[in-house]
């Protein structure tokens, strides 16, 4: 009797912790019975492709909300990051440099600058204990003017060499994306940061009891840092592949992305307050919202409701995983 | 009157187009001896009504301006009318605003249907008229929803006028400039049968073709671009490129000209245009036809926006 | 043998003196108490020792080596541990990761080597008499096993000096004594221990010195063989007496409040018991027994699976806090900085928060007068030290943010109190002041419940006192009977044995 | 000695305290001196007008931030409730009914989804421990979803009575603008509310620990549920007032507002943290960011620029709150 009952909790647990996977299979096969062109090899390819430049920026994401911190100027840096690039290619070209070294140069800098940010953030957050919502609010405006301050206000197109636009354009043997390897070998590192080494467990730990961390010997300041540059240099490496993909830059790409990125972390079943989250979540999270994208435009869905539907599919799986860890409990 | 006083001139978004038009202020204003104040509503009606307050207090004797809305920004633009001050519109016709002294605009559901006239002897020669033609639209119904709809509206109805019939295989609102290389794969996917691709911006086209090429349909597809851009151009120019044509708008006149008839109205001289009306810049249309001509217009926008 | 020496340590906090000029030391293959009353400046010292604070003046000596210590990290490094006094882990982390937070072992690749972990976590809480999943959450175990958990922390560090600030407040008897016994086996290792506590029967019991600070100024070191109670007592506070409950606190026979039948299944079952005007009621059992949970279910802030309360009479199958506010009862939470108090507000607000109607015109708008009025009155009647009634509460040492706590219930006339260990953690005067309380209390015909995991105090406090055993009300004890109740025999009362 | 050194440090403090107020006097002045118009009367009650709509929502955002929770689905909620108005208008003339009846219903309407919303967001938030800035993110999505729909995508002008275009475009005397006195109004009316009564008390005592105030018997659900509604019926009111001022209503209005209202209340000196903040401060925030954009604009400041300006802003003013919160203590 006992053992029956325990046995159907455990299996309802089981069925909870993975139910954003279930969720993605049931889409799936809903979407291939609805649209036979769904389920090809190049649709996924593409879909995947897309998914990944967000997915780059929601790997840093999901680390820094482990972290118990946020960041909502990733989209700015998307933005700026594609500028600075571009920027470099057209100034250096016009003054007869050649274009591969000014994109080396123009990707060293994005990097800085991201890097950079970072560091400011982490250090105006851990000297004055301030919400990282609020100084990030504040660095997006930031970021955001001396995108459009550094390139004049005009978009930037094709100021990339060929190897710079296979980033976002090219295939590995043909067939997968760059994009999609550059954000699995990411994903791969990322996974092991997080779950195999100090820095990563220390991460873990500032986000569960910052003060139990820094008693216990936890470098904070470290572990703040590594986050927030983490998620900027992520946002500055989307910013490369999404310019590579579009072949311009513009700084005002990328608005909403904070926001997507968020998103994709928490339906992969990291948590907002810090202290517990899962790598592996927030790839199943980049891959389920792309497939509905997808897939709703597919089906040729009106955006208004594809609105709808993601709003919904949030709250639904904010309330299936309250739930689970209530039955945990 | 004096000779020279302050004028301002108001864009409302952030895109290369409005760019185009700031320019067309300031070299009319330059021109015309004025002073003027440029400010950018960002895409918020309340942004814009800020700027129109802040211009009016400020003691401009005109604004030049590019509504955020046809409908919305009249009544502000009344207001500040009504305070003495002389209006003047660009890239809209705006409705119930009998108050300009004048409004120099593409419109553009006549421009959708010159892309559609210009378009359709095209297709027909390509795809035939005895079946519908699979037309795809790309949109931006989510962001400003009158425009977007005149400019698909005019091209279908155009091409309904010629005699085609047409299935819109797909058609989907954009909300940004850079997400869409997955909603037109997708589209692209859903509706593998497409051979007509409209596009309401040139951040679309310029995506469209790529997609389209690396679908390896740019054989199957004719894409259909609206406005001018550096990459639309370029991508005109290359080889085998399935973008048959776009439309230019021709923004920087009507910049330039909004000024001009606002400060000829100031100082009370011959207008081209009477008050309370609105005149149409007739839509500039640029396609593979003409290549000589693409290779033209590139060379002065990379004039112009290096000054 | 290592010696710890504080060398003139003084600690300036803004507004606060925490300590003034101490010196003293603390020798190895002893274990040393550290005593005084609440804000003494104990804990201020041993953070300093383990650079969790930083001295104004003054340094601190380990052997022949001066240490200028700005983190805890350098202490660790030589070989200074503290074990707080409120728990240091993190809820959404592992055991074995909270054992060895910060110094994972590392394979030679670079990684975490896991089950090297796993396997010295195990042994550690071998050592504890403690088996459970190294791997289970933090979040998802009861507050003892947190409190061991910390200590197998401390101890993996294999520490010169150990120090313990409080460590048995949370912790059973049976606990107690493992703890005690791990803790001497430290010692004979020659490492200098360090031992915080209010509970004077432990020291007895387990230290070897005693030094006792005092408003923070250093009073003295003695051996614990010289050494009586009301001798330690008298370093502790100089001259205080001991009141007894006063004659005039008696309850009447009639039933204020019916408990009936409470139950939630896992955590305390069947619970019935009446209490009358102006008693005050004990309830002691040991560690886990359920008591926090019943007083939560009794007052609804956490739920019950069914039975009555009857108060007033009004019987309440469901309750809440807002209902049981409403029905004339209080409740004063167990951890009073988590769940007592609102540390960023003032300590006006702080008082005022449960009395809150009482503070209006019409029920709604506050008048300013009447709330400073209200503060006031219990800042005086119960002795609150404060700098103003506008310091946060944050800024009051326990033993104040206690009385805060009952004072903003008393601020709103309740007719039953139930008190969750109100003394833990602070020191005897202020222990004998909330005892004080209660007897007021009852005299002006108000109920009292008491619990408290130092089942001697209720001895001396109660009317009457049921024992709680496994969730359940399994005996009582008053007049007679209670009368000739020693300690142990209260104690062997609750572990039934 | 000592006296004057207690001097100085209260000097400062009291410098502190009134930073944001003495820095919107300098702009104040330094704009006077830079361009005499913006000192007239007119334009200081354009400025006010315009600042007051979003104003209104600052309001309630301080206090869902006193309350330690936030509301990111504001902005969609104005331009629905304009859009349930307009709807109302535009079908029910239709089917023949009196606009101004019309109206009135529609305004009963919109304010009803706008409490039935903020009611879902306490109730969730309340009952499942959710943190708002997810819950809201997730409405955020189904109101702008909702919007659309209900409109079917097209926005809706003129559909509004002479009455109701008059709280957006009518003057009290003529000179007065009423948004401007509907934001004065709800301010008095917060004021007294948050600092006046019980449950603005409670209020407070949640955002500074919700647990003591669950326990001291304070109703943490029913202030909760105050805050939750009284941001968005801020924000639905607001979205009439923009509404009647554009004369026109549509779904896409207001996306970037709350983060620009959280900015208003951040400046005025409301911790983001919860159980601290002054509605006064809002007040003063909502006029210097109003003072900065028109300022700006007059001086023909490039739009970049001005998000810049906008980003330090917060930023100093972030940076000296927390100087003045170390040096209180
Ligand atoms: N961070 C701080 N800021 C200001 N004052 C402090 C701080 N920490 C402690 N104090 C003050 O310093 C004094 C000594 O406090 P301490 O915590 O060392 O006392 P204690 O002897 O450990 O008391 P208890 O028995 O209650 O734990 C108290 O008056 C306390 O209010
Ligand atoms: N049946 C149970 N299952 C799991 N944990 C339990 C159970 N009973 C008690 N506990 C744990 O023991 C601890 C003490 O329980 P409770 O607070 O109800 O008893 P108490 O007598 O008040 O003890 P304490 O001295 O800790 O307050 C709780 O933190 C709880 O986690
Ligand atoms: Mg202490
Ligand atoms: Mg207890």
């Amino acid at each position: 009797m006992k053992i029956a009952k325990l046995d159907q909790k455990a299996l309802r647990l089981m069925i909870l912790n993975h139910v954003t996977e279930i969720v993605l299979v049931l889409i799936c096969v809903a979407l291939w019975i609805a649209a036979p062109t769904f389920m090809t090899w190049s649709n996924w390819m593409n879909l995947l492709r897309s998914g990944s430049v967000k997915g780059i920026i929601a790997l840093g994401v999901t680390m820094i909300l482990i972290a118990g911190k946020i960041d909502l100027s990733t989209g700015s840096q998307v933005a700026l990051s594609g500028v600075i690039v571009a920027v470099f290619g057209k100034h250096m070209t016009a003054a007869g440099f050649d274009l591969s070294l000014a994109c080396v140069l123009g990707m060293a800098a994005s990097l800085l600058l991201a890097a950079l940010f970072g560091t400011f953030h982490a250090a105006i957050q851990n000297k004055y204990n301030i919400p990282p919502f609020i100084i990030t609010l504040a660095t997006q405006y930031l970021l955001f003017g001396l995108g459009a301050t550094i390139c004049n206000n005009y978009p930037i197109p094709n100021m990339f060499p060929k190897w710079f636009v296979q980033l976002g354009m090219g295939r590995l043997f043909g067939t997968i994306p760059y994009p999609v390897i550059i954000f699995m070998v990411l994903w791969g590192v990322c996974y092991v940061v997080m779950e195999h080494t100090t820095t990563g467990r220390s991460i873990y730990a500032i986000g569960g009891n910052q003060e139990a961390a820094r008693l216990s010997g936890i470098n904070v300041f470290k572990a703040k840092a590594v986050v927030f540059v983490t998620v900027q240099v992520c946002a500055a490496l989307a910013g490369w592949v999404n310019s590579a993909m579009v072949m311009n830059a513009d700084w005002t790409y990328a608005k909403d992305w904070p926001m997507d990125c968020i998103t994709m972390a928490i339906i992969g079943g990291t948590s907002m307050t810090g202290g517990s989250g899962r790598i592996w979540g927030t790839l199943v999270g980049v891959v389920l919202i792309s497939v509905l994208i997808n897939g709703m435009t597919i089906l040729n869905w009106n955006i208004y409701i594809q609105y709808i539907v993601r709003g919904a599919i949030l709250l639904g799986s904010l309330l299936v995983m309250t739930y689970r860890d209530k039955l945990r409990d | 009157a004096e000779d020279t006083f302050k004028v301002a001139g108001i864009v409302f978004k952030d895109e290369f187009t409005m760019k185009m038009v700031q320019q067309g202020y300031q070299d009319a204003a330059k021109d015309l001896g004025v002073e003027i104040l440029i400010g950018n509503s960002m895409g918020d009606i309340a942004n814009e009504q800020q700027l129109i307050n802040g211009y009016v207090d400020m003691g401009v004797k005109g604004i030049a301006i590019t509504p955020y809305s046809e409908e919305a920004s009249s009544p502000m633009l009344r207001e500040a009318y009504d305070r003495g001050v002389q209006i003047a519109v660009a890239n809209i016709k705006l409705k119930n605003a009998d108050f300009i002294c004048g409004g120099f605009t593409s419109q553009d559901r006549l421009n959708g249907q010159k892309l559609g006239e210009f378009m359709a002897p095209v297709l027909e020669e390509r795809f035939g008229k005895e079946n519908p033609l699979k037309i795809a639209i790309i949109d931006f119904d989510a962001a400003i929803p009158e425009q977007s709809k005149a400019r698909y509206g005019g091209f279908l109805d155009a091409l309904t006028a010629y005699g085609f019939t047409y299935d819109i295989v797909a058609q989907q609102s954009s909300t940004s400039k850079q997400d869409n290389v997955p909603i037109i794969e997708a589209m692209l996917t859903g509706a593998p049968d497409c051979n007509v691709f409209y596009n309401t911006s040139a951040a679309f086209t310029a995506i469209a073709v790529q997609v389209v090429k690396t679908m390896g349909l740019d054989k199957q597809i004719c894409v259909v671009g609206y406005d001018m851009g550096e990459q639309v151009a370029g991508q005109l120019l290359e080889e085998g490129t399935p973008l048959y044509c776009t439309l230019e708008q021709d923004m920087y006149t009507m910049g330039y000209k909004a000024v001009e008839q606002l400060v000829k109205t100031i100082r009370g001289e011959e207008t081209e245009c009477k008050p309370g009306e609105t005149v149409y810049l007739a839509g500039i249309i640029h396609s593979v036809q003409d290549l000589p001509e693409v290779q033209s217009w590139l060379d002065r926008f990379y004039a112009l926006s290096s000054k | 043998m290592n010696t710890i020496y504080a060398e003139n340590i003084t600690k300036i906090y803004p507004g606060t003196k925490a300590l003034d000029g101490v010196s003293c030391h603390f020798e190895g293959g002893k274990i040393n108490a550290l005593l005084g009353k609440n804000g003494s400046g104990k804990s201020t010292l041993v953070k300093i020792f383990a650079g969790a604070e930083i001295p104004t003046e003054g340094m601190v000596r380990l052997g022949d080596k001066t240490l200028r210590l700005s983190s805890t990290l350098q202490a660790t490094q030589e070989g200074i541990v503290l074990v707080y006094q409120e728990t240091s882990l993190v809820p959404t982390l592992s055991v074995v990761e909270n054992i060895f937070l910060g110094r994972l072992p590392r394979k030679p690749n670079g990684l975490i080597d896991w089950k090297a972990a796993r396997v010295r976590a195990a042994e550690l809480m071998d050592g504890m008499g403690l088996h459970i999943n190294p791997r289970a959450l933090i979040q998802h175990l009861p507050m003892w096993q947190r409190q061991v958990i910390e200590i197998c922390k401390a101890l993996s560090h294999d520490p010169k000096v150990l120090i313990l600030d409080e460590p048995t407040s949370a912790l059973a008897k049976d606990e107690v004594q493992k703890l005690f016994q791990a803790i001497r086996r430290i010692k004979d290792r020659g490492v200098v221990v360090i031992y915080i506590s209010h509970k004077l029967a432990e020291v007895n019991e387990i230290a070897d010195t005693v030094t006792v600070l005092r408003d923070g100024v250093y009073v003295g070191s003695r051996d614990i063989r010289e050494l009586t109670n009301a001798g330690m007592i008298h370093m502790m506070f100089g001259d205080v007496r001991h009141k007894v409950r006063p004659a005039e606190s008696v309850p009447t026979d009639e039933v204020i409040m019916e408990v009936n039948g409470l139950t939630r299944a896992g955590w305390y079952e069947d619970v019935s018991f009446k209490l009358y005007r102006g008693e005050v009621l004990g309830i002691a059992g040991m560690l886990g027994s359920g008591r926090t949970e019943l007083l939560n279910g009794i007052f609804g802030s956490m739920p019950a699976d069914s039975g009555t309360v009857t108060v007033g009479g009004k019987t309440y199958a469901r309750r809440s806090p807002v209902l049981m506010k409403g029905a004339g009862v209080g409740l004063t939470p167990e951890d009073r900085k988590v769940d007592g108090l609102i540390l960023m507000h003032s300590i006006e607000s702080n008082l005022c928060y449960a009395g809150m109607r009482r503070t209006t015109v019409g029920g709604w708008v506050e008048s300013t007068r009447k709330r400073r009025a209200m503060a006031q009155r219990q800042v005086d009647a119960l002795h609150i030290k404060l700098s103003g009634l506008n310091a946060r509460a944050s800024s009051m040492s326990g033993g104040n943010q206690q009385k805060v706590v009952v004072g903003n219930w008393l601020n709103n006339d309740p007719s039953i109190m139930i008190y969750d260990e109100p003394t833990r953690g602070i020191d005897v005067h202020a222990k004998q002041q909330i005892f004080e309380i209660m007897w007021a209390q009852s005299i002006l015909g108000h109920s009292s419940i008491f619990v408290s995991t130092e089942i001697e105090e209720l001895l001396g406090v109660c009317h009457r006192i049921l024992i709680m055993r496994g969730g359940r009300i399994v005996d009582e004890l008053k007049g007679e009977r209670l009368q000739g109740t020693h300690t142990n025999d209260l104690y062997t009362l609750c572990l039934g044995g």
